[in-house]
């Protein structure tokens, strides 16, 4: 039964977090909001404009370009990062000493601070100066990302998968460490292939904790700048705009602030409505969340 | 496949760290040499960027600041995160589940989107280029991690435990620190590397709270990397040392993690 | 010190864990909360120790209304099925924690701690922490810490189920001398009826949620005061039978019949159950004027000093549990022998007849 | 199916032991033969889970050899023994439903789907599954989630021996007697090699044809429920087997008769050479000790009502000796005598049966 008790004292240790993170992110959504809906001309004179700003950012073609490269890199890194992330927790040894020197090294890229990510992929795929963009090019692969668009892209990708596979591995792993030695055994027993063991044992057994990847990978590529910022700066030309660097663009560039406050609230209802369907897709089947 | 399973981890590790070299490798280059062409192994080898940073206190301040407002957002948040993971764990309350995911949206805001509102936010309030400012920013995403792993963690601890506490006369409190807390260090440590590792990494809301005072090393290093953009080695450098707090923390919670831990509910 | 429930119930959203119960437990004695899983026993100890609050009545201790007192107010202490000790505390610390809350004085401690160690057979172990103790020493320390504070009300929340078959016999022996003259109301629960015949006192018998009969347990094992009880107070499982009863004798349908003497003759006719216990169903007939059933062995289970043969006959499966060794064939048809006036007989609505 | 031979086992968790005590399983030479329904009984810590993983292959014994029908298995991995198990905690692919469950063992080996089909029914009946087949595994309770872990080792046809690894453990002490009574039914019906790990006696005596009592990695006897209740070897069996155990008396032997403080003592299994500088006991179990008008003066400690019988535990001195008498008996207040019935008394020398 529910061992959990009907207990409203909860609420008194949960307000702390709640006065934090409230006054953290509904103040802020709130002059966002604001903004969203009104018109000014510098000194701070406000019109109410209604819906106008959100009219105009969803029917202007530079969001919907951002916002469909930002689709594309979200799904292309997703679809990367999770199953290389399990193969290599389901790679690594389950006991020994060697475990968490390779958790040690594999945590390294999650400890660099991000424009320090975006500078050293700067310059390591640079074609004359950079280890990668040399080697490539000494192998007779013309690549210079600073130009092409594909190689821009092909940079990024492998700039995010670098940086954040290993928390998808650490978040692997931990979910496999908690499978019981017997199920293994039963496994070997009834003959099982490794991949029958994978699809039935290790992958149930994961999926709650491939939840919090999945969800965790997503909500931080969808909302990425600063290493794109870093690496490409959007370019060459707005190859590489993600929707944050464009919203950046947009809000701080020409400084109207209406459409870009209006683009945030699109930005971040996106975000809330794709979070939500990841959430209850994988956590659908076991009901309550 | 358990044979040559160990080449997997490997061939990835070899991958992460060749970026890693590349950085460390070129921090010991002189700018000339990095803009002169490849070289494997630093030709000149200097220390020249090291001495610099060691010397010029706007760039050893940034490393101070950053690990100052890292360490209160990191203490603040689990020390912010604890009651409330027992709380899910332990109580069923109105709305606790609704509340639940709320907190999980607030992972969800860009930074991007919200860098000018809390400019004003925290300008108005007098907390602008302090300390204290970066710290409470960050805890819009760390509190709500914290809360996460915290509380998968003390789901692990049976119930009758608490229920023996108060039979044997402990009052809340003092059951809650000299009995609760100790038997979840491993989940408290797990929590800290998270949110130490996501405060240090932002630079975001940290270069927008700051100016002069509180100026995290991550800002000093974008003004250097835009403005000429000849001292690489310097930016090499600076890289190269952001690097060493991250590595200090995880070597003393590696166990915890090599342990597993069972993120709770989602 | 008697502890008194008054119409006390808890109703948690919507569902009713305990239906209204009055109860007064007799101090120096066991009382025992006996039923299967999920009918309530854990609840009521939470309920008696203050851990929650009854959704209505009251509680009594030694005559003051406790209802509202919190649990640390109220001396009780209590042992978990699970053996919960501090998992970072030293076995010594771990005894003397009720204490150390209580302020006592750290020598009073010391020896109070040290003369429970010895009576529980701990001393060796003090210095150590309980994850490295067998299961039986853990739950040793976690009854030396119960029984260290001298409470009023000691609860234990069924302590011996996972324990070793022979362990869980040597503790069962123990218990009873480590309550010897002690001023206190124990409180037990167990699944196992054995356990409780053992353990004799008092004993509850529980149903999800009610306390079908209260009353000295070798009283409740032979006039259960219905089916419930009679069903929760027997394992092997009793067999419970559907009889009719007609002009002067219960017949089961398409089965044996047999007279009705004694206080059941003046029963008017109509539908019975009998519950007649295993051990009173025997495949050898003892000379006595007895009924003879015949029916077809499903399993026989020899342990070496009884056999137990499920049968079936009359459409119902039986079972016999009777000393000595009967190998019976499976599948082939075997009689067996019961005394009519040792049955339990109980009418329509599952009350016993003479109860 | 197959013949299991032990020859010449030996194991230690250590790399290189020195001692008999760091060996988990000392010196076993022991025949299983095929279809038999065995049982390994033990304490904790007696290395009967040791020995299980040894034959299942799970884990290799540091010495000696394990045989299948006269074939070396020693090195032979889990899926090339054919051998089933049953664990401790229900282990079921939970995404699946009962049905892809108990057909995954023989999907795994290529089996057309026609004979899948048509061999999972036939379990799932024998298991009463057969409606639970379209759910999902993870939905069932604990005693369902054991009924398939022992299906996925019944639908193989080629199984050598199906394992149970203390299977009734999480099971509500109310279900323990179905799936118990299930197991041994199904036993009878298909004559499979199954080895039963246990420390509860009652499980193990009433499923096992043929018992394997071990205690401290030694096999101390191998015998039925009647010859281990009857003629324990040592007086460790005596003392495991039965509830309460075998009173184990210190007596002295002089020119081949044994005296109990005194007392004359007529055994069954008198000595044929002289038992000089060994320590000497008799063991008589309590059914078979009498209340009688001669015999060894005894003052009643304590008596305790199990129901269909009752345990006295009377004192002589400082040893304890029990009896049962039945429920309804007499048991005199004072200047008591018991008796020991000469043909069930045995003589043991440094803990072994006198032969």
């Amino acid at each position: 039964m529910d061992t959990k008790i009907e207990n409203q004292k909860g609420w008194l240790f949960v307000l702390p977090v709640l006065i934090l993170v409230a006054f953290n992110a509904i103040i802020p959504l709130m002059t966002v909001v604001n903004y969203s809906v009104q018109e000014t001309f510098g000194d701070n004179l406000f019109f109410f404009e209604g819906l106008k700003w959100f009219q105009q950012v969803l029917a202007s073609e530079r969001f919907h370009h951002a916002l469909g490269r930002q689709l594309l890199f979200t799904f292309i890194i997703l679809a990367i990062e999770i199953p290389l992330g399990v193969a290599i927790a389901l790679a690594m040894p389950r006991k020994g000493g060697w475990v968490s020197v390779c958790l040690v090294l594999m945590a390294l890229p999650l400890l660099i601070p991000w424009n320090v990510v975006g500078a050293m992929w700067n310059i390591f795929a640079l074609p004359e100066i950079g280890l990668l963009g040399k080697t490539l090019n000494e192998m007779g692969i013309d690549y210079n990302y600073t130009r092409e668009p594909f190689a821009a892209w092909i940079t990024l990708i492998a700039m995010d998968v670098w940086h954040w596979t290993s928390l998808v591995v650490l978040l692997a792993y931990a979910g496999l460490s908690s499978i019981p030695d017997a199920y293994y055994q039963a496994a070997k027993i009834d003959g099982a292939s490794s991949w029958a063991v994978f699809r039935y044992i290790q992958l149930p057994k994961m999926r709650h904790v491939l939840t919090i990847a999945v969800l965790l990978r997503f909500m931080d590529s969808f909302n990425i700048y600063t290493e794109p910022s870093v690496l490409t700066g959007g370019g060459p030309g707005n190859a590489t705009t993600l929707l944050s660097i464009d919203l950046v663009k947009v809000a701080l560039g020409q400084f109207d602030l209406g459409p870009a406050a209006a683009m945030s609230i699109i930005y971040f209802l996106i975000i809330l409505l794709l979070s939500w369907i990841f959430y209850t897709v994988m956590t659908g089947k076991r009901g309550e969340p | 496949m358990r044979r040559f399973g160990w080449l997997v981890p490997t061939l990835y590790i070899l991958f992460l760290l060749l970026p890693i070299y590349w950085l460390v490798s070129m921090s010991f280059k002189t700018t000339n040499e990095i803009l002169g062409g490849l070289t494997l192994w630093p030709q000149d080898f200097t220390l020249e960027n090291y001495r610099k940073i060691f010397t010029d206190p706007t760039w050893y301040n940034g490393y101070i600041n950053s690990i100052i407002y890292v360490t209160i957002n990191t203490v603040l948040s689990v020390t912010v995160a604890l009651p409330a993971a027992y709380a899910f764990s332990r109580y069923r309350f109105i709305g606790d589940k609704h509340l639940f995911f709320w907190l999980l949206t607030n992972r969800m805001a860009p930074a991007a989107v919200f860098a000018l509102p809390f400019f004003q936010l925290y300008s108005a309030i007098g907390l602008f280029d302090t300390h204290i400012a970066v710290a409470l920013a960050h805890c819009l995403f760390n509190v709500p991690l914290a809360v996460w792993i915290l509380e998968g963690f003390m789901s692990g601890v049976p119930k009758e435990l608490d229920e023996t506490a108060y039979v044997d006369g402990y009052g809340f409190w003092r059951f809650f620190g000299k009995i609760f807390i100790p038997t979840i260090v491993a989940g408290i440590g797990v929590t800290a590397f998270f949110c130490f590792m996501f405060s240090w990494v932002e630079l975001l809301l940290a270069k927008t709270l700051t100016s002069v005072e509180a100026k995290p090393i991550a800002a000093t290093m974008t003004r250097t990397a835009s403005t000429s953009g000849y001292e690489l080695g310097l930016l090499a450098a600076a890289g190269t040392l952001t690097l060493i707090p991250g590595a200090v923390v995880i070597y003393f919670v590696r166990n915890y993690i090599a342990k597993g831990f069972a993120l709770g509910r989602v | 010190m008697t502890l008194e429930l008054r119409n006390v119930s808890l109703r948690v959203g919507g569902e009713t864990h305990i239906y209204p119960t009055t109860v007064t437990l007799v101090e120096g004695e066991f009382n025992i909360l006996l039923g299967t899983t999920l009918a309530g026993k854990t609840t009521l100890m939470q309920l008696m120790a203050g851990l929650r609050y009854p959704t209505s009545g009251e509680i009594w201790f030694n005559g003051g209304n406790v209802t509202q007192v919190s649990v640390q107010k109220r001396n009780v202490s209590m042992v978990y099925q699970q053996f919960i000790n501090y998992p970072n505390l030293s076995v010594f610390e771990n005894i003397a924690s009720p204490l150390r809350v209580a302020r006592i004085a750290r020598r009073e401690i010391r020896n109070r701690v040290e003369r429970m160690a010895e009576l529980l057979q701990l001393t060796p172990m003090l210095g150590r922490r309980p994850s490295e103790l067998s299961g039986g020493q853990q739950q040793r320390t976690a009854l030396a810490r119960a029984l260290v504070k001298d409470a009023d009300l000691i609860l234990l929340d069924e302590p011996l189920v996972n324990l070793d078959y022979k362990l869980r016999e040597e503790l069962r022996d123990e218990l009873p001398r480590l309550f010897e003259g002690r001023r206190c109301t124990v409180v037990y629960s167990t699944t196992e009826p054995g356990e409780a015949l053992l353990l004799g006192g008092h004993t509850a018998a529980m149903h999800e949620g009610r306390i079908t009969q209260f009353g000295p347990t070798a009283q409740i094992y032979r006039a259960p005061a219905d089916l419930i009880t009679a069903k929760v107070f027997s394992d092997p499982p009793i067999n419970a039978v559907p009889v009719t009863k007609s002009n002067g004798a219960f017949r089961v349908e398409e089965g044996v019949s047999w007279p009705a003497n004694g206080k059941a003759a003046a029963l008017e006719d109509g539908p019975y159950v009998v519950g007649i216990r295993p051990h009173l169903i025997s495949p050898v007939g003892d000379g006595r004027e007895q009924v003879r059933i015949d029916g077809q062995v499903l399993i026989t289970e020899l342990s070496g000093s009884e056999s137990v043969v499920h049968f079936e006959h009359g459409g119902h499966v039986w079972i016999s549990q009777s000393h000595g060794i009967h190998a019976l064939k499976v599948g082939e048809t075997a009689s067996f022998h019961f005394d009519a006036d040792q049955c339990l007989y109980f009418d329509a609505s599952g009350r016993r007849i003479g109860s | 199916m197959a013949r299991i031979t032990l020859d010449n086992l030996r194991h230690s968790y250590m790399a290189n032991p020195k001692g008999p005590a760091d060996y988990a399983l000392k010196q076993l030479d022991v025949t299983w033969e095929d279809g038999g329904a065995y049982a390994l009984l033990g304490p904790s810590g007696c290395g009967k889970t040791t020995l299980l993983n040894i034959i299942s292959g799970l884990l290799r014994p540091s010495e000696g050899r394990v045989l299948f029908d006269g074939d070396d298995v020693t090195d032979e991995p889990p899926v090339a023994r054919n051998i089933a198990q049953v664990f401790q905690f229900p282990v079921v692919y939970d995404t699946m439903t009962v049905y892809d469950n108990l057909a995954f063992p023989l999907r795994n080996r290529g089996i057309p789907e026609r004979d899948v089909k048509a061999r999972v029914e036939v379990i799932a009946a024998m298991t009463d599954l057969t409606e639970m087949l379209p759910k999902r595994a993870a939905g069932l309770t604990a005693d369902g989630k054991q009924k398939i872990s022992l299906g996925r080792g019944l639908v193989r046809e080629d199984v050598n021996v199906i394992m149970f690894d203390e299977p009734l453990t999480v099971i509500d002490p109310h279900l323990k007697w179905q799936l118990r009574s299930k197991l041994k039914e199904l036993h009878t019906r298909i004559q499979r090699t199954m080895i039963y790990v246990t420390h509860d006696q009652t499980e193990a005596l009433t499923f096992a044809d043929r018992v394997v009592v071990m205690h401290d990695g030694y096999v101390v006897q191998i015998g039925t429920p009647v010859e281990l209740f009857e003629r324990p070897h040592h007086t460790f069996v005596g003392h495991f087997i039965g509830s309460p155990g075998m009173n184990v008396l210190a007596c002295q032997v002089e020119n081949g008769k044994a005296f109990f403080d005194g007392h004359p003592v007529t055994v069954d299994n008198p000595p044929a050479g002289s038992l000089q500088g060994k320590q000497t006991e008799i063991g008589i179990r309590p059914q078979f000790v009498r209340f009688g008008d001669d015999g060894i003066p005894v003052e009643i400690a304590k008596v305790s009502d199990a129901g269909r019988y009752r345990i006295v535990d009377a004192r002589h001195g400082q040893s304890r000796i029990n009896l049962l008498v039945a429920e309804d008996a007499d048991i005199p207040a004072s200047g008591a005598r018991v008796s020991f019935d000469a043909a069930q008394t045995r003589l043991y020398a440094d803990g072994w049966l006198v032969e």
